[in-house]
């Protein structure tokens, strides 16, 4: 361990904002990439059952016309 | 029978000459653009000759890229909503060699005049004398690049009906080693020093560029009439 | 009469969507083919994949199988006219008809007769732009003419034509099969022509077709 | 002539395949990355120039050095989709260059963040942080044409001819801004020309690549099952595959 308290590595030697700030905005970046990719399939499963039903829809629609 | 590659080039190539000669606003509007834009900077940043002449060159040349891409819509835009790109398509001809005879008028029309109008712009933002020649040459050898690169862009957004800012995005950051040489060999120039090396780079990627660019816009464009 | 055009096993789909599988027809010289579907069937998706502007999903199309010299060199033995009429409206009905036969390869056609026989007497040198948009077909349509093509795809080619266009279209039509040539159109109209050589083929279209 | 589209790859089959490999590839990454990043940022020892500011460097040469690599692997994808016609690696494309966006960005940002301590600015007109900002530029030029087309298809297509036009660009672009910061005498962040680093901080940076690669993996692939899943969305395999899921 490079530094002899929390206090000291908290600080980075007085470079604690810019060090804090560039590993922060990096990795809120990169767990907002994560989200966003989750989301995208959590919304494509929405549209697959959407279109579930639509087929659903032109199956019973054909079936009362015959 | 068929058409020579040769007579299909000359027939795309008359048929986008008649076209732009019915429509004479679509060359002059790009270079009135160009004027305008140079008459603004001295209003800007004051008419001190020191400080206009050390920015002249990279103002005609910012200039000359933003009227580029003003121009660019009339590449293909009107080929694209009356059915002679699909036609072109079809061509038993390569594309590519069509589309090369759409950029050859196109510079003909767009980045010529500009070389021609360039004395004016230099008089007007006062860059020294020592200068011209290389602005001149940079324009003469720059432009084709211009061109070649903007119909890339044109043919990827033709189907997209607003162009515009989106040609922006996608082109302005391919133009930054054209816009960094030329500007770089004006002012090794005024200075004193050789200008043509930086010349030559610049003519050696125009060629670069009008040997493959063709195969990227005719790419583009079966892409975009798809 | 050989074949000039076999087509097997053709699939395409739009925005995922099935539009046709399994198409499997072929045409040969002296053949019409009539592509029947309603709105948004495919039709127009299939000739444009036929000439290779749309890229297929699946299938093999084989342009002039019979005569390796043909089939080289398909597209020049083959002639599309999609929806635009690829007319421009800057140039003179004149200027479009010799730059169009110039881009096709003929150079010893009457432009003046051949506008005349398509009705546009008296309106050769007036820009395109000013005709009316069955007056612009008309002009493009001049290429039937003197088009050597053996195999004509013509996506809804009596669009904005009036009854007299579309009499002229289909006495081509005629003469065009009677000299060995073979045509796919697109149509919602019924051909008046009778002709004992023509196929009729039904795109159901949406997701009846698929799988 | 003749012309044929064969399912050289299978959506379905790469869709399961990447489907098995990304569990083990994230925690790959997340293990890898969670070592390199504490090693670096409370084991490795303080800089004798730049002090602890320097740890920086555990994200912004990773980022910096892969935001490139997945610009070229995004060329190289169009060039295979282009030339043998493979649809899957058209899709590549869609799923790599958001990832590359996101990791320029940060090189560019800890790339600022880094030179105020060090220039006092927090933005320097340096060789390789001009040459960022226009890879950046390049980006997002792909990713607003590949948004532009309604028909995700069309888009890629068109996005890869782009990407391969930039790929070609960017050793000229190099090359310009190069010279041109040599005509102007910019600063120069000296940390890359300096002498072999020592062990101490190599091994941790190491570590840091190579858990920003696993990183870039498993979000690339990620992506990639998305974008299997939404040009798919109305094949039967689909429905088996997500139907299944939601039994289990």
């Amino acid at each position: 361990m490079q530094f002899e308290s929390w206090q000291a590595f908290i600080e980075m030697g007085g470079y604690g904002f810019y060090v804090w700030l560039a590993f922060g905005v990096s990795f809120l970046a990169l767990a907002l990439v994560v989200v966003q990719g989750l989301r995208a399939r959590s919304k494509l499963e929405q549209e697959f059952v959407k279109e579930q039903q639509r087929q659903l829809r032109l199956a019973r629609r054909k079936q009362e016309v015959s | 029978m068929q058409a020579t590659s040769w007579q299909a080039l000359q027939a795309v190539m008359r048929r986008d000459l008649m076209v732009v000669m019915r429509r004479r606003s679509d060359v002059l509007n790009p270079l009135l653009f160009v004027l305008m834009v140079v008459t603004l900077f001295p209003l800007a940043v004051g008419p001190g000759p020191d400080i206009l002449g050390r920015i002249a060159a990279g103002v005609i040349w910012v200039a000359a890229l933003l009227s580029a891409l003003l121009g660019s819509e009339r590449l293909f835009r009107e080929d694209y909503l009356d059915g002679t790109l699909e036609q072109l398509t079809l061509q038993p001809q390569p594309l590519a060699l069509l589309a090369f005879g759409k950029v050859a008028v196109h510079w003909l029309l767009s980045g010529l005049p500009l070389v021609i109008l360039a004395p004016l712009c230099a008089l007007l933002l006062k860059l020294p004398l020592e200068g011209w020649s290389a602005l001149v040459a940079t324009l003469l050898v720059g432009t084709p690049i211009l061109s070649a690169v903007t119909a890339i862009g044109a043919a990827l957004t033709v189907s997209l009906g607003r162009g515009g800012a989106l040609l922006s995005l996608l082109l302005l950051p391919l133009f930054i080693p054209l816009l960094i040489f030329a500007s770089g060999a004006v002012e090794a120039a005024l200075v004193g020093t050789e200008a043509w090396p930086q010349v030559l780079l610049l003519a050696g990627l125009s060629l670069l560029t009008l040997l493959l660019s063709p195969f990227a816009v005719a790419a583009a464009i079966r892409v975009s009439v798809n | 009469m050989s074949t000039v055009l076999a087509v097997s096993h053709l699939a395409s789909q739009r925005a995922g969507r099935t539009l046709f599988a399994e198409l499997t027809f072929d045409l040969a010289q002296g053949e019409v083919l009539h592509i029947e579907g309603v709105n948004g069937a495919g039709k127009s998706t299939l000739l444009r994949s036929l000439v290779g502007l749309v890229q297929l999903q699946a299938g093999h199309i084989t342009f002039f199988p019979e005569q390796p010299d043909l089939q080289q060199n398909w597209r020049a033995h083959t002639l599309f006219m999609g929806h635009k009429a690829g007319v421009k409206s800057e140039l003179t009905a004149l200027e479009n008809v010799a730059l169009q036969a110039q881009l096709c390869g003929v150079d010893n056609i009457d432009a003046w007769q051949l506008l005349e026989t398509v009705g546009l007497l008296g309106l050769e040198d007036l820009p395109a732009g000013q005709l009316s948009a069955g007056q612009q077909r008309r002009i493009a349509l001049t290429k039937l003419w003197y088009s050597n093509a053996l195999l004509w795809i013509l996506d809804e080619p009596f669009t904005a034509l009036d009854t007299f266009g579309i009499e002229l279209l289909q006495q081509k039509f005629a003469e065009h099969t009677a000299n060995g040539g073979a045509i796919i159109l697109t149509s919602h109209q019924q051909l008046t022509w009778q002709t004992e050589r023509l196929k009729r083929l039904r795109i159901a279209g949406g997701d009846d077709a698929g799988y | 002539m003749w012309r044929w589209l064969h399912p050289y790859a299978k959506p379905e089959v790469v869709y399961r395949l990447l489907g098995r490999w990304l569990p083990w590839v994230s925690i790959g990454a997340a293990a890898v990355l969670a070592t390199g990043l504490v090693w670096g940022l409370a084991f490795a020892p303080a800089d004798y120039q730049q002090g602890d500011s320097y740890r920086i460097i555990f994200v912004h040469v990773p980022t910096a050095m892969f935001s490139m690599s997945l610009y070229i692997a995004m060329a190289v994808a169009a060039f295979v989709g282009r030339v043998w016609q493979l649809k899957m690696a058209d899709w590549a494309l869609a799923a790599i260059a958001p990832i590359g966006i996101v990791f320029t960005f940060i090189s560019l940002f800890t790339g600022a963040v880094w030179g105020k301590p060090m220039w006092g600015t927090w933005w320097e007109w340096d060789a390789r942080l001009t040459s960022q900002l226009i890879l950046f530029f390049l980006y997002i030029g792909v990713l607003a044409l590949y948004h532009a087309f309604s028909d995700n298809r069309t888009g890629a297509k068109a996005a890869g001819i782009l990407a391969m036009v930039g790929v070609i660009n960017i050793p000229i672009i190099r090359y310009s801004v190069d010279w041109w910061n040599s005509l102007h005498q910019g600063a120069t962040l000296t940390v890359f020309e300096r002498p072999p680093m020592a062990n101490s901080m190599l091994i941790p940076l190491l570590t840091c690549m190579l858990g920003f690669a696993l990183l870039a993996g498993a979000l690339v692939m990620q992506r990639m099952r998305n974008e299997i899943l939404r040009q798919e969305l109305r094949r039967p395999w689909v429905k088996m595959e997500l139907q299944q899921g939601e039994q289990a």
